[in-house]
């Protein structure tokens, strides 16, 4: 019952947000409200037992994505209004998609039932279940190659930002603390014999 | 009790909505890759549903490789953005037709 | 499982509760006792007595940028590496090889980025 | 009388249980909060040769003990300013952000044996990705004062954030690689058996990693450059006033206490004891000194808290490239480099894979 509710009111949040995002002025507002929906999202994989995925999405998705988003939103200060400028034009067509997206995803969930009862919970899984557990022990020997390949993207991932954003400026100066730390004092320091020094 | 009904017609509803937002923001390239975000997200929701009423955890593995590549693709596409916003001074879509014929 | 989530979430309820209660109570008594005028100077962003002369928004370092980015791979990184500690005892040889091939290929990545300079900041 | 109210106490449902459970930690972690405060400044007052804060009495009790209850009256009576073309709903909406994660957490650490309210499975990831929610309050909180210094600070404690946790959670995954479990009650039992059997013994370069990562995490001295006040003076709390500002106060604070706490359930055995086995048995001393109790943790809190306070008394501040090349790379190759070690050791079955 209670989790009934709580789908409920968290589906209402979910889809207020993701309105939110595609008709808000603010690119800032925008991210937000993208976080709110991620937020909601992983409360509502949470509540099908999802245990990890919702973490991970809240870790990753609003942890890190959502914050280099709110960086380029905030620090390259996109003025948005300007480009709203005639947004309406392909508008309509954009909301009668939506409404026959969402028409044709009823109709096909209602006619087809995919081989399961659709209108039935699923069975509880037994007290012992640790969803990381059984995520992890499937995910590095059955799903080994994809894994690496996921390994690939990333990597892919770090080589391509690296490659567009970094510049090299010359003229800078740096600090090298292997220098520093070895640094000797005959490096630094030149006895000289003073001119007027007595010899004692 | 949840069903398979609940989620799949949510993620629908959701899904429809990323649609929308990529028409109705299409000269924007960054709120165009929040709409690619969200659509991601629909998509996985069906994932995770399939996942939890089939019963087979693989449903749930492929939504982590659905997490890491979106991830990548908007880390890759904002980096791409910076770069063009430093050159151009401009994010809109209608103004980056250098490479037209 | 679920049941174990909900005092997670009555925590969540009651740290926003009292949030607001505070910020509520805080600004409402001293908005009720302040004396001083609310006039543009007091309402002005700091800057050292001076008028703001520029836009806040400034160009940054492309850095911090490459920070965020770096951030969400290795982000990744630590997610993939959590379901298999824990299942490390029943994954056995094949899963320990496994992430080591995963770990030496991000770490081609970090040594990339290492020599790139991507780590300095100057 | 205490039979009657346990009576009623095991007759309330479940959730009003951990509701009351939860009110009562909100309220001692503010009370700590406000001791923190007074600790904080007396133990730097004493190791630069002066007194700290010696007038405001209560009761008649130690001088100084109502310093932080004076302050707390003092903010809350102060007027909250919001700046002209300000956004003022994320003006708001930072503080309470920064709080709620620093406070949630706690939902998941083991407070004893018994008790810890929210016994959840994957209670560590939690934890971690609660820590990540936490930048959002620094950034909408120097993006929404439209304030030059409050930006600047924003976004140099939002990138040392985010490169420390980077380290922090590689050195949480070597714990996990001991334990096997995200649970952190199952993390803390995985310790068991004396001070040498704590996760500290075999994973000593993770520990000193996980607590300077911590340190920089709550942007403590010696990794305060967010509000370096010779620079840009409080960063992105600059226009924040009166309650708001003490917001971010009690969210840091409580951050650090959290710091500590994790790092004693992580590395030092959490609620265990550290004389368990050491003492002869019999007596009631003995017994209750060798027994895991909350008493442990609470100590192990207040070490790690005076190590934060003695810390900050005795560095000074990196610079901001010296934070960034830390957390780059010292810290992040040290943690790769001992799970890779521990990737040896499990195999071998050597330490804590032995049996």
């Amino acid at each position: 019952m209670l989790v009934e509710v709580l789908f409920y009111v968290f589906a209402t949040i979910l889809i207020a947000a993701a309105l939110a995002v595609i008709i808000s002025k603010n690119p800032v507002h925008a991210a937000l409200f993208l976080v709110l929906s991620f937020v909601t999202s992983a409360a509502i994989w949470l509540l099908i037992e999802a245990e990890f995925l919702a973490i991970v999405l809240v870790l990753v998705y609003v942890g890190a994505v959502m914050v280099l988003f709110l960086f380029v939103v905030m620090m390259l200060d996109i003025k948005v209004e300007e480009h709203r400028r005639g947004f309406t034009r392909y508008a309509w067509l954009g909301w009668i998609t939506a409404v026959a997206v969402i028409v044709e995803i009823v109709g096909v969930v209602t006619a087809r039932r995919f081989g399961v009862d659709i209108t039935r919970g699923a069975a509880p899984w037994p007290a012992s279940y640790s969803n990381t557990q059984a995520l992890g022990s499937v995910l590095y020997t059955h799903y080994a190659y994809p894994f690496e390949l996921a390994a690939v993207v990333l990597l892919v991932a770090i080589v391509a930002a690296i490659a567009l954003t970094t510049r090299t400026r010359r003229g800078l100066k740096r600090q090298d603390i292997n220098r520093q730390v070895n640094v000797q004092s005959t490096d630094r320091v030149r006895l000289v014999k003073s001119m007027d020094a007595k010899s004692p | 009790m949840i069903t398979l009904a609940h989620l799949l017609v949510l993620s629908g509803i959701l899904f429809a909505l990323a649609v929308a937002g990529v028409f109705i923001n299409r000269k924007n390239i960054i709120l165009l890759l929040m709409c690619v975000e969200l659509l991601l997200l629909a998509a996985n929701f069906n994932f995770i549903a399939f996942a939890r009423y089939l019963g087979d955890i693989g449903g749930q593995v492929f939504v982590f490789f659905v997490l890491t590549v979106a991830a990548a693709e908007s880390a890759i596409g904002l980096a791409i953005l910076v770069v063009l916003f430093r050159e151009r001074r401009t994010i809109n879509v209608e103004d980056l037709d250098t490479l037209k014929g | 499982m679920l049941a174990n989530y909900l005092p997670v979430l009555i925590f969540l309820v009651i740290a926003a509760v009292l949030a607001g209660v505070l910020l509520g109570l805080g600004s409402g008594l001293g908005r009720y006792l302040s004396r001083a005028p609310n006039d543009a100077a007091k309402r002005t962003p700091y800057e050292c007595g001076f008028d703001a002369f520029e836009d806040t928004r400034m160009k940054f370092d492309v850095r911090y940028y490459l920070v965020a980015i770096l951030f969400i791979v290795f982000d990744l990184e630590i997610a993939f590496l959590f379901p298999w500690a824990v299942a490390l005892s029943k994954i056995g040889l094949f899963g320990l090889v496994a992430m080591g091939i995963f770990l030496a290929i991000l770490v081609v990545g970090f040594i990339y980025e290492w020599k790139k300079g991507a780590l300095e900041w100057d | 009388m205490l039979a009657s109210v346990s009576t009623v106490w095991s007759a309330l449902p479940a959730y009003a249980q951990s509701t009351a459970w939860i009110v009562v930690i909100t309220v001692a972690l503010i009370i700590s909060v406000a001791l923190l405060t007074l600790w904080e400044r007396k133990v730097i007052g004493w190791i630069q040769l002066r007194r700290g804060p010696n007038r405001v009495r209560i009761f008649g009790l130690l001088p100084g003990v109502g310093q932080p209850f004076a302050d707390v009256v003092k903010l809350l009576l102060k007027e909250v300013i919001i700046p002209v073309r300000a956004n003022k709903v994320l003006f708001v909406l930072a503080p309470a952000l920064a709080l709620i994660p620093a406070f949630a957490t706690w939902a998941v650490i083991p407070l004893s044996p018994e008790l810890v309210v929210a016994n959840i499975d994957a209670g560590l990831l939690y934890v971690l990705s609660l820590t990540s929610v936490g930048v959002y309050g620094i950034i909408l909180a120097g993006w929404a004062a439209n304030s030059k210094y409050a930006f600047l600070g924003a976004m140099r404690s939002a990138a040392q954030i985010v490169a420390y946790e980077i380290a922090m959670g590689f050195a949480l995954v070597g714990v996990l690689m001991v334990s096997g479990s995200l649970n952190l009650g199952t993390i803390v039992r995985t310790q068991h058996g004396g001070p040498l059997s704590w996760n500290w013994f075999w994973l000593l370069p993770l520990t000193v990693v996980y607590f300077i990562s911590g340190l920089a995490e709550t942007n403590r001295a010696p990794f305060d450059v967010a509000e370096g006040e010779s620079e840009i003076v409080a960063g992105f709390h600059v226009e924040y006033s009166g309650i708001a500002f003490a917001l971010f106060f009690l969210a840091e604070y409580a951050n650090m206490i959290l710091i500590s706490a994790l790092t004693s359930v992580f590395f030092f055995g959490g609620w265990l004891s550290p004389l368990d086995g050491y003492l002869p048995e019999g007596g009631a001393a003995a017994d209750f000194l060798m027994a895991p109790s909350f008493f442990w943790l609470g100590l192990k809190i207040f070490v790690f808290l005076f190590l934060f306070l003695w810390l900050r008394a005795t560095f000074p501040r990196y610079r901001y490239d010296q934070i960034m090349r830390l957390g780059w790379k010292v810290l992040i190759p040290i943690t790769l480099i001992w799970i890779a070690v521990e990737m040896v050791m499990s195999y071998n079955h050597v330490g804590p894979w032995a049996t």
